[in-house]
Parts: C-alpha cells; structure tokens; sequence
C-alpha cells in the first residue's frame, strides 16, 4: 500500500537519540545515574547472558531424568542448580513439548520473557502483531515461523501475564541419542525455547 | 487500563517482521534499556509502577511507537511524577539543581542482577480455587493497572494451578502495597475465548491471574 | 475486525477538545470529504466497505491520524483495491490512462442528496426477537467488518425496539451482497457492560445490532 | 507532559495537503472525479445543511403535539414533512429528553450522524476521546460540557452502530410558553440535540 511511502515512526531516529543523549545527560548531571552502571548493565545482557543458558538447561534435562523432573517440577530451583537465577527470572516455569502439545510463550499485554535463560527478547517478540496474534491464530503465526503442526497436536500459549516466565522444553531431536548434553545444546536455539521453532541443528 | 498496550486479539497488524532478531534495533535502544533499569535500582518506583507509566502513553502513539519509545515515555514519566527531574529540565536536558541521591555504582549490578527482586509472598489466606476447577474472569474495567487482559474477561476457563501467592499488582502499582494474592494458570480453550467460528482448533491459552480478577463459576 | 477504530470503552485519551467545533479543521479535510463521496458516487463500492477500508488502517496510524486522514486512506485504498487508479499514478500523482467513466455532474448532486440511500429490506423471515426480551451477543472475533462493537460482545441486553429489516454490514462489507437482517436497538445496563464497580449508575447503553449477532439467553 | 513539545500528528499539514492536491489532479486527470461536483458537495454542508434544520424540527415538535407524537413514532417521516432527507438521514429515530431521562449520542464504530438536520458533526464528536468515553462515563463527559445531570436521571446513550441515524429532542425551557416556534427553533443548539447540552439561550 502507499503507507510504504510515509514514514512509519512519528520521531526520526535523530531526534530520538538527541531525546535520549539529552536525557542521560541530565540524569548523569543529577547525580541519580552513573553512566558506567549503565554500561555495565547493557554490557551484561549484551555479551553475558543469553539463549546459551537456557539451551544448557534443555540439553541437561534432555540427558538427566532426574533433573527433567525437578525442572518440569520446580523450574526456579532447577535452573539455580545451573547457575542461573534473578532478574526477570524470579519465578519460572518449564512446559514440554510432549505427546501432541506443542507450547508457545507470549507476553501479550508488555514483553515478559525469562531473562536469565533466554537474555533480552527479539524485537519480533515484543511486536504488536505477535503479542497480538500469538494468542487468537498460533497456528499461522508458526506456520509463519516455518512450522507446521500437525493437526492433531493441541497448541498451547502461555501467556505471561503476571511475574511467571516460561521457558518451552522442546523435543529432543531422533537420532541425538549418542550425543553429550554439550553438543545437544546447539540443537537448541532461541526460538525453540520460546515455542516458535523445534530443536535441531540450525536451517 | 484498556488501552493500546492489551494488544491480545487484536487485528490488522499483517506479519511480524522476523528480520528483527535482536532486542536493539537501534543504539539509542541501549541506553534507554540501562537507564531505565538504573533508575528503577533507585527505588522510588516498582515495576508494576513502570508498566502502568508505560501503559499511559497515548494510545496511538504507544502503538506507532518502537518497543523502546515506550520505554523511554515511562522513565520520562516516572521522573517527573515522582519529583525527580522538572519538566524543564527534561526538556533542557539541563540539571538544574543536584538530586542529593546516590547513583547505583556499576559494581553493584552483577549482585542485584543476580538476586532479583522475587514478589512471591505467605498468603493471608487459603486459595479459593483449585487445580481443575471451573472459574471466569470478572467483567472489570478499571482506568489503573491491571494485569487481567481484555480478552479473558467475563471468560471463564479452568484452573490449570495454583502458583501460591504473589504481591498483587493492580494495588502495588496505585499506591505501592505489598498485598499477596493468589496466582493462578488457567486455561482457556480458544474456541471460549474468540468463539467456535473464528478460533483455531486444538489451541488453548494458559493466562497468569490473581484471585481477585476470579469468581467461581457453574458448569 | 478488531482495531483501533473499534473505540466505545477504552481509556487514556485524556479531555475531549471541545474547542473542534467545527467539523473541518483544516481546508484540505473539505476537499477528501468531496472526493470521497464524489467517488463514492462511481458506484465501485458500498458504503460498508469504505468503512472497511478505514479500519484497515494501521491501528496505531488510526489512533494518531485525524478523522479526515482515516477518509484519506480509505479513499486512497478502495481506488487501488478496485482498480481505478494504480499505486504509480498515487505516488506521482499524474495520470497514467484516463478510467473512461463519467464522473457525476455537479447538477446531480442535490437530488442524489436528498434522496440517500436506504438500506431497509423486505424481510425474508419473521424477527427472532421481540421488544422486552433479553438476548446475549455473540462471542465473536471476526477480522473482516462487523457493527457489532467489542465491549457488548457476550453481554446481555434487552431488546428495546425491532427496526425492520437492514442491509446486513457484515456481508455486504465482504462481498457487496444485500441480504436483509432484522435489526434491533438493544438496550444494555451500564453495569452489565463494565461492571459494577466500573460503571456509572443510572446510565444504559442503547445498541443497534443485527440478528445474526444476537442469541436467546436465560433470564 | 512532554508530549506538548512533540508533534501530535505523523505528517505535517503540509505533506498532507500536497497529498491532497496531488489525489484530487490524479482523480480530475483521469475523469473519475468533476471538481465542481468536490465544490458542490463540499458547499451543501459547509452553508445549506446544518443544525438549523433540527432546531426547525424541535421547535414544531414544541409547539404541536401531534407532530411530536408523529416524529417520536416515525421520525423519517416525519421529518421529511418539513422538507428534510436524504444521505446519511434515510434513517432516523428522535429520542426525547423527558421525565428522569436524558440521552446522548455517540457513535463509537465511526461518525454516523444525521446529516440532514444536523449537517456534519463537530470535530470533537469524531474524536477518540468523545467516542471511548461517551459509553464508559457519560457523566463525567456531560460534566466536561458544563452539564451536571441530577442523581436521579438515567443516562442512556445511544451508540449509533447501524443506518438509524439519532436525534434528541431536548426538553423546551420553563418560561417559553409565550414563544412562537421561530423563536424557540433560536433556543436550540446542535449540541443539545446531541445532547451534551440543554436547550436554552446561547450561555
């Protein structure tokens, strides 16, 4: 349509940057930001925690019943054991994909996503269109994604609503059986852990 | 509130655009992120309080807007309303008089992050729902927070699980109390919440709600 | 479809700016109203599926545009989406090759005024409903145009009045067939739109709504 | 808020009015459009049709009980006996401010509205504000338009979703006994017969 031809924000990237260098400006001059601590918090979900974490996870329950059950049982606790806990992570749970369910992890009224598995969402994630679809026609949202479910399997969406996250298990691939739980963890990526793709090795 | 931030069910948003898989799509995006966990380490807000400042944007603008412009509105927001930079300032970009406040030190932040800021709490009472059991979702529709969205009220679906108690936000984020209230995973087959005719089949949605947004409900 | 345009119920928009009394704002909102029914007049689309065309709009462009911008898209819209004009001819603004129709005269336009056009039909079947009785709405979710607002969907009402038969929105939106559906004025309590805490007392809503939209509920 | 230092609208009223200007060249270039026709159309509402002729209906409706009951039965009819039709009015109904009852109209959807005796509706009745809240807090917008309601009157709205077009017929002001209909079609405003306002002298 000819929407293409406007420009789809209201403020050019410009003045948004000069807004926001304005602004850390300010709050640094105030006294009530120190621009390091700044640093060190982008720094640290930019290069520290990520989708490796969570794919640590999965490969473990993958290869360790044991853990799988104190996963599915009590996510919190069982990702600590690993290492990993805190912001945005407070609380967890872990849904399987088992028999015919397939789950899928939305946050449709903000963007709430386990950091401490997964780091900071994709852009798509914190779209109007997935927040707003994800939950009234999943299947043509993984359809979008490239996955086709078959019909008989039940769709399920979590949607985030209060300080729960999810994190999705996925299937662990046929033929992994020889694997180690490190390897396995490169089968596992992002968009599986939120329920938008299967695990397996990357297309 | 019902604005544009209850975007569950909504239409006419076409694809989402994949090509978007990192979180910052720009580098101002960055800043904002670390500025506003920043100053939320500062204390004067929750994050209940931080959704609403977000959810008070213009509805237009909220939906025309980027992610982080969001963002951005609620820190600008939260400063002003809670006395900590004058609009003219913000609009200066100028200090005009020091916080007397301490800034969280970057050294401090692995610790922080690491805890957390868990809002599970001892209920004051027992649950009034269990696992299994048939409830709807009051018919509410408050102008403040509320994590209850649109699309789920006055549906009724069954309990999934009893979560225990949480810090509930709809009165955290009016006035900051710390009152616990039941959490619940219910479930709610599509065709119940969108109708048989325009649901999907074989689909159902697990939402996150506290016992005040609950009745009990007959088969 | 479920979007922006779909307002009745929601918050956050602050004050009405009753200083717009007028209904053009700015001159170039007089000459989209002229083209638009001006076009109109051509007889490629209804006037169900120009409101259509408007609430495709971009959720969010819909809420930030002005009303006469909503007129501006749809108009743009429908002349691609029927083939009178082509995106190129849009984008340069100059003609690529004349449409070979006749664009209604000036001389017509007060009788094609005064006489409108009205949508009553002949019914096809006796009205399911009657005055005084109380019927539920639908829970539906459709993409496509509906005059059924989102805040009385699943809600019960009484029907106040039965208008005769009307050009069903929904399908002549779709596919420009006129079927007829009885049409009643339907009168819901405050209370039972926004519940009890949320609503004003003494107050009702008065709804026009076709019958496909509505079922017989249980006192 | 801040907001007051940013643009409120996407494209400037420039951009918009070249858009404009381009469309209405494109339209006349390629025969679908006479621009006397955009001018006629455009003049019909902007000096003939308007809220005169609803005060005109009121007033009769006033002064001759046997015209009100006719208008409050069949107001199509009844209005088109004082010479009043046509688009965006082939329907109407007239709802009467009468006992504890006081109505007002909205159009939540869009911006129906009866053209031919009213003309087209102000600014504000097409915005998001008046169009969200008129169903919510009818009061607290009557209130907004200097109307305070007494505890005891229901408020029914009247949200115009179908092709009924409504019209109020607000209740005559106590003391005009005395006034032929010509003087009380003076006392009636556009926005009472909207019915955020009383009908009366001009505040």
């Amino acid at each position: 349509m000819t929407d293409k031809t406007r420009p789809h924000h209201s403020h050019s990237p410009d003045e948004i940057e000069q807004r926001v260098r304005n602004l850390e400006n300010l709050l640094v001059g105030k006294g009530l930001v120190d621009p390091r601590t700044v640093d060190r918090l982008v720094d640290t979900y930019q290069h520290e925690v990520g989708p490796r974490n969570g794919a640590h996870v999965v490969a473990r329950a993958w290869t360790d019943p044991e853990y799988k059950e104190r996963l599915l049982s009590d996510a919190t606790a069982a990702i600590k054991e690993l290492g990993y806990s805190g912001r945005q992570g407070e609380h967890m749970r872990v849904v399987e994909n088992a028999g015919r369910v397939h789950n899928l992890v939305v946050c449709t009224l903000c963007s709430c996503y386990p950091w401490p598995v997964l780091g900071l969402p994709p852009a798509w994630y914190k779209s109007s269109g997935y927040r707003a679809r994800a939950v009234t026609e999943p299947r043509v949202v993984l359809s979008e994604f490239g996955l086709e479910l078959d019909e008989d399997v039940e769709v399920r969406v979590w949607d985030s609503t209060a300080e729960m996250r999810y994190l999705v298990l996925p299937r662990r691939p046929d033929g992994t059986e020889h694997l180690p739980a490190t390897e396995l963890a490169r089968l596992v990526s992002r968009d599986a852990m939120i329920g938008v793709a299967l695990a397996g090795p990357a297309p | 509130m019902n604005s544009g931030h209850d975007l569950g069910g909504m239409h006419g948003f076409g694809d989402i655009d994949q090509s978007q898989r990192e979180n910052f799509v720009q580098q101002w995006e960055e800043r904002v992120f670390g500025l506003t966990l920043a100053c939320g380490l500062l204390g004067r807000w929750n994050l209940d309080e931080s959704r609403y400042a977000r959810e008070r944007m213009d509805a237009g603008e909220y939906l025309r807007g980027s992610y982080y412009e969001h963002w951005l509105h609620g820190l600008e927001r939260l400063l002003i309303e809670k006395g900590l930079v004058t609009v003219n300032e913000l609009e200066s970009g100028r200090s005009e008089q020091e916080s007397g406040l301490n800034p969280v030190a970057a050294e401090k932040i692995p610790g922080i992050l690491r805890r957390g800021a868990p809002v599970q709490m001892r209920p004051q009472s027992a649950p009034l729902f269990q696992a299994g059991q048939l409830v709807r979702v009051r018919n509410f529709h408050p102008k403040s927070h509320t994590r209850a969205p649109r699309y789920v009220r006055s549906r009724s679906g069954r309990v999934s699980e009893w979560y225990g108690a949480y810090v509930f936000p709809d009165l955290h984020s009016a006035s900051g109390e710390k009152r616990p209230a039941h959490l619940y995973s219910v479930r709610f087959e599509a065709g119940e919440l969108w109708g048989e005719r325009d649901a999907e089949e074989r689909s159902a949605v697990y939402v996150d709600l506290f016992e005040p947004y609950l009745q009990a409900t007959e088969v």
